[in-house]
């Protein structure tokens, strides 16, 4: 059979791997992720995860799996519609399918052990499910992968995964000695027998599926000549930590942060710092400046109930001029919300949370990739204008994985070492310089830099003071540093030609989504561009004038907004979406949004409707014009 | 950093530092006429100079309150922070800074009401430093509101008809907390007192928790009724505890305490009438929080950091095989 | 000498009594104002308090006392510079001047025991201060308070006060009957001998003034025929939230926030309430979203350090839509700032300080009188609409005081009483109305209600829910409340003209003075108006409409902003104050601002002065183009 | 509030109400097969039923975490809240609502950690809740983590080498806590024992605090390794105290143990190989916040607060002399 089989060549699949939650799938899919990174594919995976710990087995809620976006060139987001799913039962698919996450004309390869299953119910809900798919236009294959398992191990629902494994290795023409290579890896700290036992279900469900299919998919690959990696955000974030020469990250656990502090527990104390795990959100942040101000770097790492505790701390960080970095990793909200879930929800209680005038930088990387480079980033610019610097993430850039190049690092991404050289004595603690607000620390140890930090207001020498003329100082120098920084911004890059009829603004995760979707319409004629924006705060230049260039601006973005046509809801009373709003108060701009809390990343189809129905609007108003005017100048 | 002229050198490092009081001043403080906090700055100072410490090498973290000014009237570096969380900061402090002094300075609101969390956590961490609690049994700067040590029925702005509960034994909680190792009390009105328990707890290490009862003449006046000789006081004397100098002894009597064991401590910890004064728990055994974690910690330069760093980016990186 | 007096008649004056912390000028502050108040003239004050506990006496840091606001009419502010300082000692007397508040014409009547002191450095200072009054033109009047208050008393220092009251009676023509009354009824609970004493002192001080005094003021009064109340806006909080029924009031102490709960803690219990003082600050709200849950209404008091710590509860009860009245009273930050003094500075952290999408009911009194009726409206807010409403007062409102016609209220402001009858079962405890998201709470105790609330997502069935329809629906309800309340909303009502140049927009306690501030500009011909915002959030209709009616529309507020023209700033990078900020997204015009921090309110005639600057700057600009205009014409 | 019919009214507040166990059952519980949770909700389930309590006369808070899921499956009033807040939430409904039950239900990180500080105050405010913190010795929510009781040495995800320090004795630390009125300790492999526990904490009136030991077997299934008769225990026996069935006998041994007296808890409760189960401290005759505080508070009716409030505004209204 192996001999005339079928080959389709793909530029790139979306391919989805789906279990119930402890079967194995996500393990499965992983080692097939990391096959194709070998093989030189550009990819992206993310997590499919139940949202709760022990959901009723068989059911749309305990589904656990991943999906693979697997292409010949790079892929910068999670793409579209799943064309192929392979199920290790029908409700884990089904729940897919309720997600929106399936195409009409699917590839379903499911075990058909349901088929004829003891319980009536499973067997009504398998045929059902298959019969679907197939009337919506799709293909269903049936493998007994339990069944066949079973033929090799013993204990067949531990097994079933890796058997799926060559099955999938097979379909999509994975090398095998790859394939071989990372199941020996993943089970190197295991018994012999157990390397063996799987690396025969690999092979078995191989074979199977030579034996069985008539087709076969081919996606080139050219593999790379730099030294690629392939991670997720959070592992990028702690070890851009690492590279940026934090020696202490203080955290107390919360979805879906911890697991950027589970790799730092990992590795840090090996590369000579710790993780704290402290009693609470508001210890960690408060551990996390005493070292700061003792002179070690540290940063905390939270998601957005920890964010809301850690709020008066953060006061105390922009009051004191304490360096400081938080990483917030963005969930669903408000309160515990979608704990588990994606949303851009926290970019205005960033900037705004802590009580009075408390100005600091907000920033939030785009890329997995820039979630290492950042965070170098983000150090330096805490420590060289004493400042409370905030990372924005979330749970897409969290759990997802992505290939890219090696990040490069050196000495200079780390910070100088303590200094505790001597001071003049009446050194001033807060020596702003009145231009840009910058001062030098005094680190304790430091001979005749003896000073209290406080924070009440204080004077420049930290003393202190209740009078009009320092507090307008002091709030002025915090200010300042804002301005100072933002003057060695650069204007953000245009995705795309610099006029148009519309221009997408986006931030964070959604980048890669909102880029192929602008690719895509401009592909069909649309002229649409996009901008991403690194800094939230302070806003880089140019924004004004690159609007300008576009009929209309708006913000995509994660996040809640009112819609037009709402009921209730005027010109007068809509809430924008969190950019959006800040936009519009930056600009003076009509900068309108569109956004969803679908707990979700954004699919660039949904972008790309989104596109073509704004464009047809600005050129239906057009034509409308047109009409009038041609009207108008008939009549006269 | 500078290089140190040999002569520097001698005199930082190995130079006796004769320090005066004064080098040890920074403005004057701002308590009260016959606020008890006064003596205990002077009780510190004294401490500091004693043992010639080098100014700079201490860090006096506070909260917010009356007893959180103090590290302004310290020449030492001082952090000033925020109600409640100045064991956190410390904690930290501690973490990154072992070569230095750190002494923390709370008041009984500040440690007990708002800080209880990091309170025992602290104690449990038992990382290097000196507690101390001003304990005036009232909020102090807010001006006159119930703290959990306010004794019931004492008249106060939110308990007009007097305080509601049982005050807080804060000594009883502490001995229960996994980890304590060091425990004990004075009193602002007992100077001597005052100066040997600081000593015997800045010579532990560990945390050493010391409760300071104080008077707040403002707010308070009555609340260590018979200042001095009077207030019913009972010292602990134990090998090895805080000395009882012969003046002392006039105030108050004296009682053996085994400060080793920690029922015997609980017992004499329920006693509020008289005053237990001395070291009430001790054992220099519990490892500190600090040298467990360094213990485990990897000593690498820069290099060294570089290579680990690229090493753990191998475990990500795809060796892409050009096949 | 009584006979031939002159008599100075005036339609206002401000009054200022200082002294050393301790030594009671606030006592006899008061008194006199309750005097003026029970003779029927317009009247505000404000305390002056050292910032800290126990300043050195005799020093500019340790002042303490009260400035009175005395006039004919009705007085909405502290107004501008003092015209009469009565001081204690000299150095009293120097801080208000190193504070701007002294009037250079002042008349000085201090205690000439300085000049005379045992200390050089005393009998120096006071000869130079008082010097000083004379070479910038004010009088000095010398009295030797302490001398002649011996002579009456045996403890001169703590009876001066009281001759202090007598003479000033005197001077402002006080009618001495009232003034006797007063100081009876505040040595009610003292001896026989202390009330005589008293008595003794005051009418020395007035016959003393009779004697050596050649003047007397005259500010004429007429008695109001309703029922006028004088207090500051802390108790008019604390009975407006009795009046409102809540039954608990749930805090942790904080200035300038206790006095509320003070006022609380000693007359809650008698009618049928409690304050709780909690562990901190978390658990303050806690507790009181615990007891609305339950039925039992409750607010929190704080300010700004502890709004930070409620920040996550605030997220909790806009999730689980809890009703919550927080009532901030703000001071000057960021972090512990200036904590006795005012600042308008937590809008934004009050409207986005929680993170992901939380909506909630942001409103300002701008009066003291507004301050208890603010508290029957807040509470209704709430329980209508299951929202979190906050309630921004400031530290000017909560400690100056005003006299106002005495508030009604009845029955109708009062809760209804809970509802323990039957639901059928099923009722749903979120039965959304699609169109304004407003449903019915169910009560515990209400047989057939039993349900869960969640500060997950969850359906109308209360019920978890991850799926995005859900989380979208959610959000969507949430929202919805702030537009149906908003159409509720009346637009502001405009101070002035509805067109002119410049349209002044405030919010919070600035309102008095600056209304004052645009009928001076107007008597001067600008044309200038003024609106004030009572609602932050959802902010009312109609201010678009109404900031057209003015070529320029700029906000006056006690908080930070970038200058035009300091360093480094921008109109890229310049950060507005905080309603300017919200207004230039909500409208997209150009709406300015001029804020600062000073830690003391505004004075009429700062705000003036900026009136007057800006219309000159938007007539300078007109005659500019005008004269390019003409320049133009006549170049053709 | 609507009029019942004679009938219903019978029938809600004089009749015996027969309620089955499944008229407490909300949704199928979503927590892990093993798990030790599971028990504790067929226990409280079986409470109510026994003791005939309507179900909307009970209202069950809770924190976040796998345990805090528990008023979702109970079908009363319930108040999912978030980490760590849980007794706040509940001393707002007790306050509010004395007519009603109160159950406050949380886990260790939830109450011992995050949760501290409340933890402690709530024990000596003493208000009317039974208590029960569903202990299995690590975060299962977030996945593995250590918490405060992690024993030592237990690899965690944040502890990939084993936790840093001893593992926290909440029992010691609570006797510590002034006007602590009721601790018992049980785990979820005694059922028998748990539901006698319960039982007796639901007859305090005041805070009876449960710590119940309860097995994670997804995360932590090596904790109470030899679950069931193997684990190291000894029930604690004493007049008034939990009754120990016969079967349980097998499980572990008995002591004598005088539950009023502190210093004997402390002792029993410093042991923690065997674990003590059963009532550690109990005092009856500590008063309640709820009950403290009410005494103090008038009663009005509508009428009489407006006249009430009236009265206040009097002393702030100045009566113009029309002169
Ligand atoms: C978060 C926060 N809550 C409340 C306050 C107000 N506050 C300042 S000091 C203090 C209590 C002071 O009492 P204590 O800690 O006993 O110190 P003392 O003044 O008596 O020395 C309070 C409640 C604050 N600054 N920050
Ligand atoms: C403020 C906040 N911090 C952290 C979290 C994340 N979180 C959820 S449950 C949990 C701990 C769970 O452990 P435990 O309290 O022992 O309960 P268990 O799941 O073991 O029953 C944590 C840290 C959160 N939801 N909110
Ligand atoms: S108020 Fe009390 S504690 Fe504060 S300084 Fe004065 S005496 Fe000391
Ligand atoms: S993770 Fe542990 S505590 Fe949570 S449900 Fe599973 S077994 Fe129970
Ligand atoms: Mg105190
Ligand atoms: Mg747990």
């Amino acid at each position: 059979m192996a001999k005339n089989k079928k080959v389709i060549p793909l530029k790139e699949h979306i391919i989805e791997f789906v279990s119930d939650s402890g079967e194995g799938a996500q393990k499965a899919a992983n080692s097939f992720a990391k096959t194709c990174g070998m093989m030189g594919n550009g990819l992206w995976t993310i997590e499919v995860i139940p949202a709760e710990i022990q959901p009723p087995p068989h059911t749309t809620s305990s589904t656990s799996g991943n999906r693979i976006r697997l292409a010949e060139g790079k892929v910068t987001n999670a793409g579209d519609l799943a064309q192929t799913v392979v199920a290790f039962n029908e409700m884990a698919f089904l729940s897919r399918v309720q997600a929106g996450a399936v195409a009409d004309d699917v590839l379903l390869i499911i075990d058909n052990i349901w088929a004829t299953h003891d319980d009536p119910a499973y067997r009504e809900s398998y045929k059902k499910i298959t019969g679907d798919v197939k009337s919506r236009g799709g293909t269903v294959i049936e493998v007994p992968f339990e069944e066949e398992t079973a033929k090799i191990v013993e204990d067949s629902k531990r097994g079933k995964n890796m058997f799926v494994l060559g099955y999938m290795g097979y379909l999509y023409q994975r090398d095998l000695n790859i394939l071989r290579q990372i199941v020996e890896e993943m089970f190197a700290k295991k018994s012999k027998t157990v390397i063996q036992n799987n690396i025969a279900l690999l092979e078995g469900g191989y074979t199977y599926a030579e034996e069985h299919l008539d087709f076969r998919y081919e996606i080139p690959s050219v593999p790379s000549k730099v030294p690629m990696v392939v991670m997720n955000g959070n592992t990028a974030i702690a070890l851009g930590a690492i590279a940026a020469g934090f020696e202490l990250c203080s955290m107390y656990p919360i979805t879906p942060a911890t697991s950027a502090s589970h790799a730092l527990s990992d590795i840090m104390e090996g590369l000579g710092g710790m993780v704290h795990q402290a009693e609470d959100e508001i210890a960690a942040i408060g551990v996390a400046i005493g070292s700061n101000y003792a002179g070690k770097p540290a940063l905390t790492i939270t998601s957005g109930p920890g964010m809301a505790l850690k709020t008066e701390f953060q006061g105390l960080a922009v009051m004191t001029e304490t360096p400081l970095v938080i990483v917030d990793v963005q969930r669903g909200g408000p309160s515990t919300g979608l704990p588990t879930k994606i949303e851009q929800g926290d970019l205005l209680s960033s900037l705004f949370g802590a009580p009075g005038d408390a100005p600091k930088v907000v920033i939030a990387p785009s890329t997995i990739k820039d979630c290492f480079s950042v965070m170098i980033m983000a150090r330096k610019i805490a420590e060289e204008f004493r400042m409370l610097v905030i990372v924005l993430t979330d749970a897409n850039l969290a759990t997802g994985q992505q290939i890219f190049k090696r990040p490069e690092f050196s000495e200079v991404s780390l910070p100088p070492p303590i200094d505790l050289s001597p001071v003049p004595e009446g050194t001033n603690p807060f020596d702003w310089d009145p231009k840009t607000g910058l001062s030098r620390r005094l680190i304790p140890g430091q001979p005749g830099g003896m000073c209290v930090t406080t924070t009440l207001n204080h004077n420049a020498q930290g003393k202190v003071t209740h009078d009009a003329a320092s507090n307008q100082r002091g709030h002025e120098m915090r200010s300042r540093k804002l301005a100072a920084l933002q003057h060695t911004l650069k204007a953000p890059e245009v995705y795309g030609p610099k006029t148009g009829d519309l221009l997408i603004v986006g931030w964070g995760s959604t980048r890669g989504t909102i880029d192929e979707a602008v690719d895509r319409a401009r592909a069909e004629g649309y002229e649409v561009s996009a901008v991403n924006l690194l800094f939230l705060s302070p806003l880089q230049p140019g924004l004004k004038k690159i609007f300008s260039g576009f009929k209309k601006v708006m913000t995509i973005e994660l996040n809640y907004s009112d819609n037009w046509g709402d009921p209730l809801i005027t010109e007068e009373n809509r809430r924008y979406s969190q950019l959006a709003f800040l936009l519009r108060s930056h600009t003076l701009m009509d900068v309108d949004c569109w956004s969803r809390v679908p707990g979700r990343p954004f699919m660039p189809m949904e972008i790309h409707e989104v596109i073509v129905r704004e464009i047809k609007k600005i050129k239906g108003a057009k034509e409308e014009t047109a009409k009038l005017v041609s009207k108008a100048g008939g009549l006269k | 950093m500078t290089v140190l002229s040999m002569e520097e050198f001698l005199e930082k490092e190995c130079g006796d530092h004769n320090y005066e009081l004064e080098d040890y001043e920074a403005e004057v403080p701002r308590w009260c006429k016959g606020c008890g906090d006064h003596g205990v700055l002077t009780s510190v100072q004294k401490l500091l100079r004693d043992r010639k410490i080098n100014p700079e090498d201490v860090i006096c973290v506070s909260g917010i309150g009356c007893s959180s000014r103090f590290p302004h009237y310290l020449k030492t570096y001082g952090f000033h922070g925020i109600h409640g969380r100045a064991l956190t900061l410390s904690e930290g402090v501690a973490l990154a800074r072992p070569d230095l002094h750190l002494l923390t300075v709370m008041g009984d609101g500040d440690c007990f009401s708002i800080g209880g969390n990091h309170w025992i956590h602290a104690l449990r961490y038992n990382f290097n430093a000196t507690v101390i609690v001003l304990d005036n049994e009232i909020y102090g700067l807010t001006k006159k509101q119930a703290s959990p040590t306010t004794r019931q029925g004492v008249v106060t702005n939110t308990t007009p008809k007097g305080a509601y509960l049982k005050s807080l034994n804060p000594l009883t909680l502490m001995l229960g907390v996994t980890n304590i190792s060091f425990l004990a009390q004075t009193a602002t009105w007992l100077p001597g007192h005052l100066d040997n328990t600081l000593n015997k707890a800045w010579d532990h290490k560990g945390l050493s928790f010391v409760r300071i009862l104080q008077r707040c003449p403002a707010y308070l006046s009555s609340s260590f009724e018979a200042t001095g000789p009077d207030f019913p006081a009972v010292f602990l004397e134990g090998e090895g505890g805080i000395a009882v100098d012969k003046g002392m002894l006039q105030k108050a009597s004296v009682i053996q305490h085994d400060h080793h064991n920690l029922l015997e401590a609980q017992k004499v910890a329920l006693t509020e009438t008289p005053s237990p004064m001395g070291l009430i728990y001790y054992d220099p055994n519990v490892p500190t929080y600090g040298d467990i974690r360094r213990r485990r910690i990897k000593t690498l330069d820069r290099p060294g950091l570089i290579a680990g760093l690229n090493a753990e980016l191998d475990k990500y990186t795809v060796k892409q095989q050009h096949g």
